[in-house]
């Protein structure tokens, strides 16, 4: 089991991976229209797991693959190009490297094996109803009661949580000190009691997010990760490959080919006006990919990206939602049906890319929030 | 202009009780209700309508109507779609009224005018007939002739060919349909009953429904012809453009009503210890908006205006192509910036925002979008005169 | 002389008043590309001033036409319909109207004839280099010495003040008050010792506008018009036509008439891509001008504008900003020629128009401002 | 990629040098007084660039010159152009360089390349012939066969035709002049001074100027004729495209300028008692402003890359239309946001915005604007490729 990947050619280990997923990823779930159910990716993900392959982010000595940065894209690179979907991952992307960074012993031995085999899945408590890109405003609160914390609040946008066994959790507590100073990281078992999971239908009729109510929900103090009131330190340890993913060209470039598609079915390449405002985001699908592959090299390199990064995430979410636009504009008088449209040699979901598009721009930190990043850190701007 | 005091007065009389009627009897959850469930709108509901009078508001009083004007029209179907009632009444009144208005002189027509009126028939208009709808036109922006096609055999029609897009779909209880008649156009009268004739539902963005219609050498009677040739080529572009005009006003409705929740939301939401809305970058875009909802208002007023006073047909349809291509455009943009003044509770299917920017889907992909809009403005040789008219 | 144009049709009037323009405005003016000087329309000024057409706007006692509002806009519609440049007209526009109702008899009766007989050109002395479109800001500063105030500090972008005879003044009489409160209103004679006049070139090389240094500048108290301090509201009462001028599609109507041209000129119009290009923003100026035509319906009703109408200034100088780079666009290779492009079948001027459109959203308050001003008082979003 | 690390040490240097020497031999205030003064830019000037050993940079060795890529000469440009020096590097250097090297078998295109790359020739590339310069390009988006023709007589060859926007204009020595001969292409090097042929210069934007050039009947050797056929096409076209290239690189520098002093401007320039770089609108405008500066760069630096390593044709082609359609866009969007941050001040002559803003509209109208390259991208069958291409 224990290869060592990062010795393997580049080239080598990308036909590897590809090799696999082609085999075994069910063809069924190839390019999702929205994130999958556990009862969807179960099986696939135990396969992964059987293969030792669950957390290539992860250290070998940890259970991980121990990819470096260039061969970790490569991995996720060639996930993207075949369409895999995710599973509830963020045990392997998030908690994982956080205990093997801040855990203590105990928490890393009790939880990481489980992560591995599949048997806990994470969810993220972090954004609440009254602080959405204000993160640091969250009150849901923690106090202390003998051996427990005593958790009270609301979390929501939590991506999946129907289907996690486990959550970690910001939580306030220190009340008198300033916003990001009181605030502490906690792990929780789902099935505590007091913990109500509500899932919240979105307009495209899915329930990727949930509501998680908090109702005195006594948690171990061991659960706490790291120093009490240093949870948003710890929390921030946790971006960086997250904040490229967000800029990843994969979804524009997923849907400029469905704009393709459509346009050869309806015959739209006859129209240089549909010609021309597809040329103009297929360029910036292109131009997005060159920039994206700076950021990548920056990585692969072993460099840590800055607040650029942000830049990424703008023109990307931007891009797909004005290629959304163009899709939905191209179907005419069917650009406003549900499901598949039936072109006779193929069909094409318009409306799921209209909507996955539209929230783009919101998620993983508003555009707004974004520019106001690069607008002072980057070009130094006065706030 | 509407000078005239006394209409101006009526019109605000009957804007008070559209308005009052629509809050009252239609709260957004009532067509959060009937989504996706057939046909997509209540027919009882229809019947409050009608009860109202609106069904024959713009019919003749010599069919059993009120004679009244677009002007009225639109305060009636602005009220309505502010609540995103989903009931067909521009599709039905409006589209499928105007045609059999103008063919009342054929019997059929006349008695089917009459019922609509009442409310107790809903005919459709059926005349595209391809995915994106765009065969609809000829390469001069004018409705193009239909393949479906209507043969006549002893007295006999027999009509062969297919229809798509059709509002309000199965519910409709018959269809004005477009057909080639020895090689000229033909609007037939389809009862939805007729033997050869196949209805497929299409459900909409907005949980309402279209159909589309297969029609295998249908038998009809020859008065089922409702009109043919230049009469029903007048008949068809008059009606559509009102149709444009005033799915233009159902438009502005729902971009005004997304602007003034997003400005509740912009003016109570609290981030970073103050308003969002005071936000700048924000502000600036809501007043984008605001600017797209004036000039909405403005251009369907001016076509409001010049259909009423009857304008030739030319401009009829350029201002009814501007109306469309506007406010089809400016409703997107504006669910799209509502969605991200909202943030995710915007995105949600709890939070009414949804049910406007899905109206706006439908509405803006109906009869032709703002790009075909825009196309058939040029093709219909708009973009070339000279804009500096003021007086 | 003494008609009542207001008793008159309206299409009557309108046919005398473009009648007399096609008659007598000489042709070779018509469209000036930049502001005419004095030298150049002085002629015609004269001409006007002789039918006693120069002040529209004033009173019929005090020698204007005395327009109704519904009049006045047939005027301004005729002179803009056929091309009529503007002569030095801050006189009449501002001085005019606002002794009229602030300013004393002997004022009135000092000023008010001489305006008329085009003895007196008045510029207008407001901006300051420090104080852009934050105009409360103003530096400059008029102190009591004896019989006079004594006025130091810079005006800029005063227009065409090489041409003026005089200057009316917003300066500061008290530099303890609030911003807006220690404002006073002056005029002044430009042969007064201590101004100078500096030309501005701009981009574009023409000399519209220009700096007005003013050195230790005695100005007589008599000169004060209205209260002492009262400057800023006196300022304010003459807004009013002005605020719609900057929102009329006149402007856009001109450039896509020589985008039209272009097109015609250079087979453009077999493309479906400029159509494509070029009816959008032909659709934007017509649905601008129905915007202007209900904002003018309120004025021919005598009613006020309120602060909506920087909606139309937005939205004008805008389109009008996409109508000079699609021009721009669509000469290709000739795009960047300076002066007249020669297409064989006439001449087109295409960096005229480019140079004219650039600053169009920041002159008369920027957009930025008049945003801010459209979303706090009237869509009352908070500060 | 630039993985050879000496390279990279020897670019650092260069670029260094590069900096130094254009920020204390050419202040803007020096571009500002060649303005409108034919020639439009100082030869003197350009013995200094030739002193530095840039006229031969691209030159391979055995011409004279010192054969190093364009990722150098993209340092070069870059600094130059940061200043608006307004000498013809790229037109001189670039296009008709490459030019004359594709075609250094011929003697006279060999002894042209040596002169130029010892500073003391300037030649030119003469091949748009239509107001527009669409016509230079046939509908899949190479380059089109010229009007202007070539007739052989006695050995002696003939040149009569029209070419349009050529820069440097009335200063070169001489033109390469893309023509017909038996109905092929044909590249043939017309000198400045021939009989038949006139120059009328045309002012640019910038104060440089561009010549239109009349051939009357221009009489040649036959041993003018650099190449012909198959040769001339490949030889053009990579010219061509390595010089989109090196002009992209030309308005990044512009449009990096323009947000440098844009971003000192709303830094320090205080109004309502705020430095208005704290207003959050301009902000976010600035931010979309170095996106598209980001964009650019990236680009750009993936299409000097594939051309320093030598990509096949239609490759090199899209990347090098895409460079010059995201620059030429770019570089003009930052000149209108940049005048609108300055307010009125960034309008006036005597601040230096001006002469960035008009050398960006020089640029981006020179050799097909972004509208056109973006055309040219989808027909030369670019935008039906897969975009899906990290690896």
């Amino acid at each position: 089991m224990s290869i060592d990947w990062n010795a393997m050619e580049t080239e080598v280990f990308r036909t590897t991976v590809r090799q696999f997923f082609e085999t075994h990823y069910p063809p069924e779930l190839r390019y999702p229209k929205r994130r999958l159910r556990w009862a969807e990716i179960r099986d696939w993900t135990l396969q992964l797991a059987r293969q030792g392959w669950l957390a290539p982010n992860w250290p070998v000595c940890y259970g991980g693959m121990g990819l470096s940065p260039d061969k970790l894209i490569v991995f996720i690179e060639e996930q993207e190009r075949h369409g895999v979907g995710r599973f509830p991952d963020m045990g392997v992307l998030m908690v994982g490297p956080l205990l093997i960074r801040h855990g203590s012993p105990a928490q890393r031995e009790h939880y990481l094996p489980r992560i591995l085999a599949c048997g806990h899945l994470w969810c993220q408590g972090y954004s609440e109803p009254d602080s959405g890109s204000d993160l640091a405003s969250l009150r849901t609160e923690a106090v202390v009661e003998g051996d427990d914390f005593v958790v009270s609040g609301r979390k929501i946008w939590t991506t999946l949580a129907q289907d996690a066994t486990h959550i970690f959790l910001l939580v306030r507590t220190d009340k008198q000190a300033k916003r990001q100073e009181g605030i502490s990281f906690l792990l929780a078992d789902m099935k505590t009691p007091g913990i109500t999971v509500r899932p919240i239908r979105n307009i495209a009729g899915n329930e990727d997010f949930c509501e998680v109510l908090l109702d005195r929900v006594r948690v171990p103090q061991t659960n706490l990760v790291g120093q009490i009131n240093d949870g948003w330190t710890i929390a921030k340890t946790l971006l960086g490959f997250e904040r490229i993913h967000l800029g990843s060209p994969k979804q524009s470039e997923y849907a400029i080919a469905r704009v393709r598609e459509a346009g050869e079915w309806l015959g739209l390449f006859e129209d240089p006006v549909f010609v021309d405002r597809y040329t103009r985001l297929a360029l910036d699908v292109a131009d997005l990919a060159a920039l994206y592959a700076r950021f990548v090299d920056q990585l692969k390199r072993g460099e840590t990206l800055g607040p650029d990064v942000s830049m990424l995430k703008i023109f990307a979410t931007e891009t797909y939602s004005r290629i959304a636009d163009l899709l939905v504009d191209s179907f005419g008088s069917s650009g406003a049906y549900q499901g598949d449209v039936d072109l006779g040699c193929g069909r094409i979901d318009v409306l799921t890319t209209y909507y996955n598009a539209r929230p783009a721009p919101i998620y993983g930190g508003s555009n707004e929030v974004q520019r106001n990043i690069v607008a002072t850190q980057v070009l130094q701007l006065p706030r | 202009m509407l000078e005239d005091e006394a209409r101006l007065e009526q019109l605000n009389m009957l804007r008070a009780n559209a308005t009052r009627f629509a809050d009252r009897n239609s709260p957004p959850c009532r067509a959060r209700a009937l989504r996706g469930v057939p046909p997509g709108f209540d027919r009882q509901f229809w019947q409050s309508i009608a009860s109202q009078g609106w069904t024959g508001l713009l019919v003749p009083e010599v069919y059993g109507g009120h004679g009244l004007g677009f002007a009225e029209m639109a305060e009636v179907v602005s009220s309505l779609s502010v609540q995103v009632a989903p009931e067909p009444v521009t599709p039905v009144l409006v589209f499928a009224g105007r045609l059999l208005e103008a063919c009342a002189e054929n019997a059929i027509a006349h008695s089917l005018l009459g019922e609509m009126a009442h409310g107790h028939s809903l005919p459709a208009v059926a005349w595209q007939e391809d995915t994106t709808g765009v065969s609809g036109f000829d390469a001069n922006g004018h409705l193009a002739t239909p393949a479906t096609s209507c043969q006549v055999d002893s007295g006999r029609l027999r009509l062969s060919g297919c229809k798509r897009h059709v509002r309000p779909g199965a519910a409709a209880d018959g269809y004005v349909v477009t057909a080639q008649l020895t090689e000229r156009l033909a609007l037939v009268w389809v009862p939805s009953a007729s033997v050869g004739l196949t209805c497929e539902s299409e459900l909409l963005a907005d949980g309402s429904f279209a159909a589309k219609l297969v029609f295998a050498q249908v038998d009809l009677p020859f008065g089922n012809v409702l009109a043919t040739d230049e009469a029903a080529q007048s008949a068809l572009a008059a009606a559509y453009d009102a149709t444009l005009v005033i799915a233009g006003v159902e438009l502005l409705a729902l971009l005004r009503q997304m602007l003034t929740m997003s400005l509740d939301y912009l003016r109570t939401r609290t981030q970073f210890g103050k308003a969002i809305g005071s936000f700048q970058s924000l502000q600036h875009r809501a007043v984008d908006l605001l600017i797209q909802q004036e000039l909405c208002s403005a251009v369907i007023a001016q076509a409001i205006a010049a259909t009423d006073a009857g304008c030739d047909a030319k401009e009829r349809a350029l201002l009814a192509a501007r109306v469309k291509a506007r406010c089809s455009d400016a409703a997107l943009c504006a669910a799209r910036e509502a969605v991200q003044f909202h943030g995710a509770i915007g995105f949600t299917d709890e939070y009414d925002l949804g049910l406007y920017l899905q109206r706006a889907l439908v509405l803006a992909a109906w009869l032709g979008n703002g790009s075909i809009q825009r196309w058939r403005f040029s093709a219909l040789g708009g973009h070339l005169r000279s804009t500096g008219a003021l007086e």
